[in-house]
């Protein structure tokens, strides 16, 4: 039921926009006072839509998380732009970006180091509404609670801490946070490589439900390209800070253009095939 | 720092008792052999003597060293043209063989004795003599010996005569010339006087110089200083006495003396025998020592009672130019006589004999101890420990008690802080007995222990304080050391320095008698003004003296002819006749 | 009582390894015992690959390391049996033990970049492992760690033996833990997520390595993945675990095909029944 | 046993012994300034319970033999003696134990003044206790002020503040309190000298618990819900007050643990040079700076019995460190 | 590598230069001088007091003095010391030799022990030998340093095995260049052995802590799956990786030292820097004092430099960066 669309046909104006978009680090080594600068990733250009999902692929090293994080406003690029519906973030103080953060929310790969070990369920997915002042506690709590249940979670383990429980209940706990303000474009950055091939499919199940009810923009950064063929409407695909490709999934999994699309697709095997080869 | 915030000097001002100066016919002929030969057993030569020292010896220059290790190096370096026997208390020729006074006390001719070598060799004649009394003298080089060579506000004038006779001029008569030349050590003017001239003296003989660049008159020589550790002195084959049977002194091979930085260790070291001789411990160590006695190769030997008296003191100074308003109205309590009286009666200073000394002290009523057997006064009363009588006092004077606190006339509770010196343990303990003694009077007393720096300079300069626990020590018996101490423009005058005029009738009776001492030559009537003295103290109570530590010493068995003194340096003075078996 | 239908059907291998009613409990600090293994038992014949598969958390590792004997009376409490070619592992003496880990039975580690010493060449890093097992001088034990790196892939060349595992790919540093673990020709490596730390690329070449390497010098592979892809490329026979019980185990082509166990499904995306899901949702998964 | 119960088990002992010190006036069995000038170092009285002829008593007795004939005190309970303050406000005067005038109970021997050492340990143990306590938590509160900041901005404020610490590692600071206690009034109580010179060696050690925080700032601050809850649009008051210090209460609480006994121990070097409590105001620092003096040293054994005692109560102090270390540790997981 | 040891060095000398002017600063806090005290002496004026102040420059405000004082060090003249009338450079040097041989010697012993100690804890975690050892660790922190020496000094007196305190026997300028080596070490042996115990519960506790995070880095579970005796998993595995954060321990632990050693020094007549601070420092002999934590700063700075490239030479993952 993927809609067909390209890119860049601009039928409907991307809920944010980036373009050009480069960050450098200066970093020195340890032993030496030497600064020499990385460029973590340069002039990128991505469109994400409301109700579709981007996936930004590549290769560990390639400057996914850098980029996204700079997306969701984590990190500061060292140029180019940030357009929430035509609105340049970048250029916000301070103060006028803190309503903004609702709007974009980034789920981490690693849903454990995520959470304050010694806060409880409920207060996790509070905070954010805390942060923001919005509501009263008692309304807060009311909305934790709502959001549980539509992860999946049941409310009446509120009161417990993160570490009981377990990998994929905790991804679950990372995305009702990510849902409490209501936001409008959510970035998920590996969130399904820690996770064995049972909860890998009911998160997706999950986030496609919330993506189809809440009309969510995605950006999904992945390495894992049989992972992204089950669920990304468009892809990206990055090597060395780059985006080298950017396509509709299906067609790029059909007719790749670029060499190293070509080469990632050509480890992807299902069991099938491989059963096939073995047998063989 | 122990007991050394006394400053006094061994070399003190001091009246020359006129019978001492029966001058002794100088013997004619120029004998090489000008020796003095001492009396008493002799002994063996050869062997070595270690002593422990408490600090460094900060320099080997008797002009410059202020510091006592510094000192006790220096006196077996060198030697003086007067000395005083610390065993009789008099004086005694030295490089002087003998001496004239002149009728009206002013001038001194010394005839110098002839054919003595420096300990490198060289003569000594009176070129050396002027040449080191040009230095004391000389007011570019702060020797801190020269305000003793200042007699009646004019320095002393030094003339050779011939080469072997000097004369001293004095702008007034002065009783106590004679001691006045002990431990003024002479110089080698073939080794000094260059760079006194050159104007590098203040640097010269400090002890990173080569051993060959000193030279003295002393029994010894320096022989190496090892920074740290030590410094260890050789027999000097010059030295210009013998004994009674013509050997020649020194017995001593050497001397070392190791630097050992507390008491106690030192303390530790002479009971491992590591050191030979032992002065200036506490009557706990003392104890402790005792009880080894008999085991291990050493003696002890407790003199009595020293020159060093402990006292109590009020800041009576003139507060109008200071801005101490609080101190300034407590002054009102510690003016009162009969307040100053009840404080002196209410003090145990039996218990400060038994608590802080372990019994070996001697309480005091007045600056002069027990020791001091030629000017002590028998007839200061020495009244026992009598809350009651304090309390009647107090009472008399004005003052009340309200719930047992103790209330001035005008109905202020009576409180005041008493300063000792936070590096010596005794006094602190004796504030901290006054201190219980007092709040039996009602009297809240807080004991300020500072840093000994911090405390001069609130006695000496800012005034703020209240009340003192201090000690001094004459270093010499002579009245005539504590002139600074007594007279009200001194300024040692603790309780009210330098003054303009005597501030009470009774301060100005004291420095008529200091004075009139100062010239006096005969010494019953020296006695007699002295003794008065002691008595304004015993009654005006300027300072509640309070207790005089006994003078403790030990030496190994196998140190032979050890006659330890009561004055400075307790153990060491007759170092030329010790030796070892 | 073997479980006979497990077998590869006309498999006649000889049991290598026998693991039967294996319990480990860990002991917490509070003194408490948490169970990670519970009543498991499985069989590996020589020369055969065994998957072993399960969600995160199961108890695959713990068994891994219960084979080895590596978790510690303090760390844990191991019951049962565990009989390697013959003998019983459980009652074994620590220095028998010490000769059977290494030579006998061997581990790849999931993670190479944390399972290296950081401090120490690579080349000595694979000649201790050949020196605490072979009567050898130690140059004679670098030749030899030379020769097993080089059979992995790496590069014949000394950059790569005397470098330091920070200064190598994450897919060489794998294949330097594969040297160590092959280096004494083990008859069975514990091959603990092989390639989770690798990516797409290296890990279809370590893969195919292994699988080379495991039929050249016939050993018995146990094969601890939860990706279906890797498990399909070398596993013969399937072992998958929940919550520390085997729940089902059977020739991997079977279990694919059919498997019995929603869990099974589930792991291996096999096409999956609405309300297996729907159970799967609150109850189970996790 | 676990951590917590090693925790709890030391918390207890740790109460329990506070609790004597604050009702010290009630243990003791004389004040703490009470002389006795005939008995100076006298040894511990020993507590008999079988008389000479071997008969046994109930009621524990002790013996005086310093006086020409030996007599024999009872030990009695709950005496009225010398006044005291419970907890510094509701006047008593009931102590636990005592004998009759003019026997004397030593328990842990007498000092120089003759006074009781074990009165003076409990009484000491108010001051001493105190003062570790505020010296610090001034150090801590310092430190945690300096090394979040240092920690959390990074940066050239945190090369300013770390070789700021640096630099305070290295200060003659003795000169400080002696300037302290020179400047200060004379008329301002002993005590307060007391707890003011403290609080200046307080002040000053905070470099240590600040390089501590820092690191721990530092980590806490990259850590991911760190990072999460700045994409809440967090500010950084926020960060640092819900997430970043709260990380570093588990170092704090050990630091805490860990610089009471030391400042315990720095208050005898303190009295060492003179700046200590004034007399005759008690202090463990006092107790122990008298084992300075060699005789008392090689003498009187007694007077180690203060010394004795504090080690096993710095060693409950240290496992509650410890306990405290590991259990933050296995939260921090 | 040179770059980074100017950019150090110049980081130290900024360091050095802050310490000695707070020190200067804090120096004048305290009221009175060197020469406060003479006034008390009832033979010396005011008036030669305020000359000897004036000749050594007391009497000029102390940013001058301070400005004077290092434009001296620049020329290796540490100013004068009032006491003894000479310049402090000499006056420090021997017994910063002296001070070195005692801290070097009792630095060495000390972690010859620890180390083993702290591995032997490590490797025997929980066990009781370790609680036992844990015990006496913790005790011996307990202990003041000042009782531990005086108790040791106390057994020397009291045995007679040891010497009391100095450096050599008196009979040291008679002996032969062995027996002046003997000697040395004969005295050394106690204070270096009481520093050593005092500093030796800390290392212990940081060497046990580093090692047991060390032995449970998933390399040493590997080392141990692959039949690598316990002997050279320790030895080899674990040590060389434990060393890392030892040697920082390395650097930090000169401060320590040089701070307990001050005590020994004083307690057991060691002639080191630790008297001549002491004193100076009760006679307000203020360049003296200067010099003194001058050096210890120099020490403590080199003490980490040393660290760093210890680290440096040891780690070949911070080697591999620059």
């Amino acid at each position: 039921m993927k809609v067909e669309s390209n890119l860049n046909s601009g039928r409907t104006e991307p809920l944010l926009r980036v373009t050009g978009l480069s960050q450098q680090f200066v970093q020195r080594r340890t032993l030496s006072r030497s600064k020499f600068t990385v460029n973590a990733f340069s002039d990128v250009d991505l469109a994400l839509f409301a109700g579709r999902t981007l996936a930004l692929v590549g290769e560990s090293g390639a400057g996914k998380s850098s980029l996204a994080r700079c997306v969701a406003l984590l990190d500061q690029p060292t140029a180019g732009k940030i357009e929430l519906e035509g609105r340049d973030l970048l250029a916000l103080g301070r103060k006028a970006l803190i309503p903004i953060h609702g709007q974009i929310q980034m789920i981490f790969q690693d849903p454990t180091s995520a959470m304050n070990p010694s806060r409880s369920a409920g207060e996790i997915i509070a905070e954010p509404l805390v942060v923001q002042g919005e509501g009263t506690k008692a309304q807060r709590r009311e909305r934790a609670l709502h959001l549980m249940e539509q992860v999946g979670l049941d409310p009446r383990s509120e009161g417990k801490r993160p570490f009981e429980f377990s990998g994929g209940q905790r991804q679950r706990l990372a995305i009702a946070r990510g849902l409490a303000l209501g936001p409008r474009v959510l970035i998920f950055d590996e969130v399904l490589s820690n996770l064995d091939a049972l909860n890998q499919s009911l998160i997706l199940r999950l986030l496609a439900d919330l993506q189809r009810s809440h009309s969510l923009a995605y950006l999904h950064v992945s390495h894992d390209l049989r992972l992204v063929s089950e669920f990304a409407d468009d892809v990206a695909l990055m090597c060395e800070g780059r985006i080298v490709e950017q396509q509709d999934a299906r067609k790029l999994f059909e007719s790749p253009k670029h060499s190293y699309t070509r080469d990632l697709l050509a480890t992807v095997q299902s069991v099938d095939s491989i059963l096939l080869e073995r047998s063989a | 720092m122990g007991r050394t915030h006394i400053w006094a000097k061994c070399a003190a001002l001091g009246l020359a008792v006129a019978c001492l100066g029966a001058p002794t016919k100088a013997r004619a002929g120029q004998a090489s052999d000008d020796r003095m030969v001492l009396e008493g057993v002799p002994g063996h030569a050869g062997g070595r003597l270690v002593v422990a020292l408490r600090s460094e010896p900060k320099t080997l220059n008797p002009v410059l060293a202020v510091d006592e290790p510094s000192r006790e190096v220096i006196r077996c370096l060198s030697a003086d043209l007067i000395h005083i026997n610390r065993a009789s208390l008099k004086t005694e020729p030295a490089l002087a063989k003998s001496w004239n006074v002149s009728r009206d006390g002013r001038q001194y001719t010394l005839q110098l004795r002839r054919g003595l070598r420096f300990s490198d060799g060289a003569p000594f004649d009176a070129d050396d003599v002027v040449f080191s009394f040009q230095v004391y003298l000389d007011e570019k080089i702060d020797s801190t010996q020269r305000d003793l060579l200042v007699v009646g506000g004019k320095p002393i004038t030094v003339v050779k005569v011939d080469q072997y006779t000097v004369r001293f001029e004095m702008a007034q008569p002065y009783a106590a010339a004679g001691r006045l030349f002990d431990g003024v050590a002479i110089l080698p003017r073939h080794l000094l006087e260059a760079s006194y001239k050159g104007g590098g003296f203040s640097e010269a003989w400090n002890l990173s110089m080569a051993a060959n660049q000193f030279a003295g008159l002393g029994p010894f020589r320096l022989k190496e200083y090892v920074p740290g550790q030590q410094v260890t002195l050789e027999r000097n084959p010059y030295y210009w006495k013998a004994d009674r049977a013509g050997n020649p002194l020194p017995y001593l091979g050497e001397v070392m003396f190791l630097f050992v930085p507390s008491e106690d260790a030192q303390v530790i070291r002479f009971q491992a025998g590591d050191t030979d001789a032992l002065s200036r411990f506490s009557s706990e160590n003392f104890a402790v020592l005792q009880k080894q006695q008999g085991t291990k190769g050493y003696h002890l030997d407790d003199l009595g009672p020293g020159l060093e008296y402990n006292f109590l003191f009020f800041n009576l100074n003139d507060l109008g130019a200071k801005n101490l308003p609080e101190i300034a109205k407590k002054q009102s309590w510690f003016q009162d006589l009969r307040f100053r009286q009840a404080v002196s009666a209410a003090i145990d200073r039996d218990g400060i004999v038994r608590l802080v000394y372990g019994g070996r002290a001697t309480a005091i009523w007045d600056q002069v101890t027990p020791g001091n057997k030629l000017w002590v006064d028998d007839k200061i009363a020495h009244p026992k420990r009598s809350v009651e009588r304090a309390r009647e006092l107090l009472q008399s004077a004005g003052y009340s008690w309200k719930n047992g606190a103790l209330v001035d006339p005008r109905g202020k509770a009576v409180e005041f802080s008493i300063l000792t010196s936070a590096s010596n343990a005794q006094r602190t303990k004796i504030a901290t007995i006054i201190q219980d003694d007092l709040s039996q009077l009602g009297i809240t007393v807080q004991v300020v222990p500072l840093d000994f720096h911090a405390m001069v300079d609130r006695l000496q300069s800012s005034y703020n304080y209240e009340a003192a626990v201090m000690g001094l020590v004459s270093g010499d018996a002579d009245p005539t050391s504590e002139m600074n101490v007594w007279l009200s423009n001194g300024e040692t005058h603790l309780w009210h320095p330098n003054q303009a005029k005597p501030a009470t009738p009774w301060e100005s009776e004291m420095d008529g008698l200091m004075e009139k001492q100062l010239v006096t030559l005969d010494y019953a009537k020296r006695k007699q003004l002295y003794d008065r003295v002691q008595e304004i103290v015993a009654e005006e109570l300027p300072v509640i003296c309070l207790v005089s530590p006994n003078i403790l010493v030990g030496a190994a068995n196998r140190v032979g002819n050890f006659r330890p003194a009561i004055l400075v340096p307790y153990a060491l003075w007759n170092i030329d006749q010790l030796y070892v078996q | 009582m073997r479980d006979c239908w497990a077998r590869p059907v006309g498999d006649c291998l000889e049991t290598l390894l026998a693991v039967k009613n294996l319990n480990v409990a860990y002991r917490s600090a509070d003194g408490s015992t948490q169970v990670a293994v519970e009543n498991a038992s499985c069989e590996i014949g020589a020369g055969e690959v065994l998957g072993l598969m399960g969600e995160s958390g199961c108890g695959k590792t713990s068994i891994a390391l219960a084979l080895l004997g590596l978790l510690g009376a303090e760390q844990a409490q191991v019951s049962g049996s565990i009989q390697f070619r013959g003998k019983e592992l459980l009652t074994m003496g620590e220095r028998e033990m010490r000769e059977i880990r290494g030579s006998g039975i061997s581990m790849v580690f999931q993670e190479p970049g944390i399972a290296l010493n950081p401090v120490m060449r690579v080349r000595e890093q694979v000649a201790e492992v050949i020196h605490a097992h072979k009567q050898m001088s130690w140059e004679k034990c670098q030749e030899e760690a030379q020769s097993a790196l080089v059979r992995v892939g790496l590069p014949d060349t000394p950059r790569i033996f005397s470098a330091y595992p920070h200064q190598l790919s994450g897919g060489q540093r794998q294949r330097v833990t594969l040297a160590q673990a092959l280096a004494c020709e083990p008859a069975l490596v514990i091959a603990d997520e092989p390639t989770a730390a690798v990516d797409a690329r290296s890990q279809q070449e370590l893969l195919r390595l292994l699988q080379q390497l495991q039929r050249e010098m016939g050993i018995a592979i146990l094969m601890i993945s939860h990706s279906a892809e890797v498990q399909a490329r070398l596993a013969d026979r399937l072992m998958v675990m929940e919550r520390g019980r085997i729940v089902e185990q059977g020739r991997f082509e079977e279990l694919y095909r059919r498997p019995s166990h929603p869990c099974t499904r589930a792991m291996l995306r096999a096409p999956m029944a609405a309300d297996d899901a729907e159970e799967l949702d609150f109850a189970t998964v996790t | 046993m676990t951590h917590r119960q090693k925790l709890v088990g030391a918390l207890v002992l740790l109460a329990a012994f506070q609790f004597l010190i604050l009702f010290a006036g009630f243990f003791a069995p004389y004040g703490f300034a009470a002389q006795d000038r005939e008995q100076p170092f006298a040894a511990p009285t020993t507590v008999h319970f079988w008389d000479t002829q071997g008969h046994f008593h109930l009621r524990p007795f002790i013996v005086d033999s310093e006086s020409s004939e030996a007599r024999v005190y009872p030990v009695r309970f709950f005496v009225s003696g010398t006044p005291y303050k419970i907890a510094g406000i509701i006047p008593a005067q009931v102590h636990l134990f005592g004998v009759e005038q003019p026997g004397r109970i030593f328990l842990m021997g007498s000092d120089a003044y003759g006074r009781d050492q074990f009165s003076r340990f409990l009484f000491g143990g108010q001051s001493s206790m105190l003062a570790g306590l505020i010296a610090a938590l001034l150090s801590v509160s310092i430190g945690i002020l300096v090394g979040g900041i240092a920690g959390y901005y990074g940066g050239w404020v945190d090369e300013l503040l770390m070789r700021g610490g640096e630099l305070f590692l290295a200060l003659p600071w003795l000169y400080l309190l002696f300037a302290v206690r020179a400047a200060l009034p004379l008329h301002i109580s002993q005590w307060e000298v007391f707890l003011l010179l403290v609080s200046v060696m307080g002040l000053i050690g905070w470099a240590r618990p600040a390089r501590l925080i820092r690191g721990v700032v530092l980590s806490a601050k990259q850590r991911n819900f760190v990072v999460a809850a700045r994409g809440f649009g967090a500010s950084d008051a926020y960060l640092l007050r819900r997430h970043v210090l709260p990380q570093t209460y588990g170092v704090l609480l050990t630091q805490m643990t860990l610089l009471i006994p030391q400042y315990v121990l720095a208050e005898v070097t303190l009295t060492f040079l003179g700046l200590g409590v004034g007399e005759p105001l008690p202090s463990w620092g006092t107790q122990l700076a008298s084992l300075q003096q060699f005789y008392v040293l090689s003498s009187y054994w007694w007077m180690f019995l203060p010394a004795l005692l504090l080690i096993p109560l710095f060693l409950v102090f240290y496992a509650a460190a410890d306990a405290l270390q590991e259990i933050h540790k296995t939260v921090a997981l | 590598m040179t770059r980074y040891l100017t950019r150090r060095l110049a980081h130290a000398a900024l360091l050095l230069l802050a310490v000695s002017v707070f020190s200067f600063a804090l120096l004048q806090l305290a009221p009175g001088d060197f020469f406060a005290p003479l006034k008390l002496n009832p033979q010396i004026s005011a008036r030669t007091v305020e000359g000897l102040r004036a000749q050594y420059g007391l009497d000029r405000p102390w940013p001058v003095r301070y400005g004077h004082w290092l434009r001296g060090v620049f020329h290796g003249d540490l100013g004068p010391s009032f006491a003894y009338n000479s310049p402090v450079a000499p006056l420090l040097a021997v017994r910063a030799r002296n001070t070195l041989l005692l801290t070097g010697t009792a630095m060495l012993w000390a972690w010859l022990i620890a180390i083993p100690l702290g591995i032997v804890s490590a490797v025997r975690r929980g066990k009781w030998s370790d609680r036992a050892g844990g015990v006496v660790t913790s005790a011996l922190l307990t202990i003041p340093d000042l009782v531990l020496f005086l108790a040791i000094l106390l057994l020397a007196v009291r045995s007679g095995w040891f010497p009391t305190g100095g450096m050599v026997s008196t009979a040291f300028g008679e002996l032969s260049g062995r027996g002046r080596a003997m000697d040395i070490a004969y005295h050394l042996f106690l204070p270096a052995l009481a520093l050593a115990i005092a500093t030796l519960p800390a290392l212990v506790r940081h060497i046990r802590s580093a090692m047991i995070e060390v032995l449970q880095a998933p390399f040493i579970r590997a080392a141990r799956a692959h039949g690598i005796s316990e002997y050279r998993v320790l030895l080899r595995y674990a040590l060389p990786v434990a060393a890392n954060p030892l040697i920082s321990l390395f650097g930090f632990s000169v401060a320590t030292m040089l701070s307990a050693s001050l005590l020994v020094e004083v307690i057991l007549s060691w002639p080191g820097i630790g008297p001549l601070l002491l004193e100076a420092i009760l006679a307000k002999d203020v360049y003296v004092v200067l010099g003194t934590v001058m050096l210890s700063s120099v020490f403590l700075v080199l003490g980490n430099l040393v660290a760093d490239l210890l680290l440096f030479a040891v780690d070949p993952r911070i080697r591999m960066e620059s």
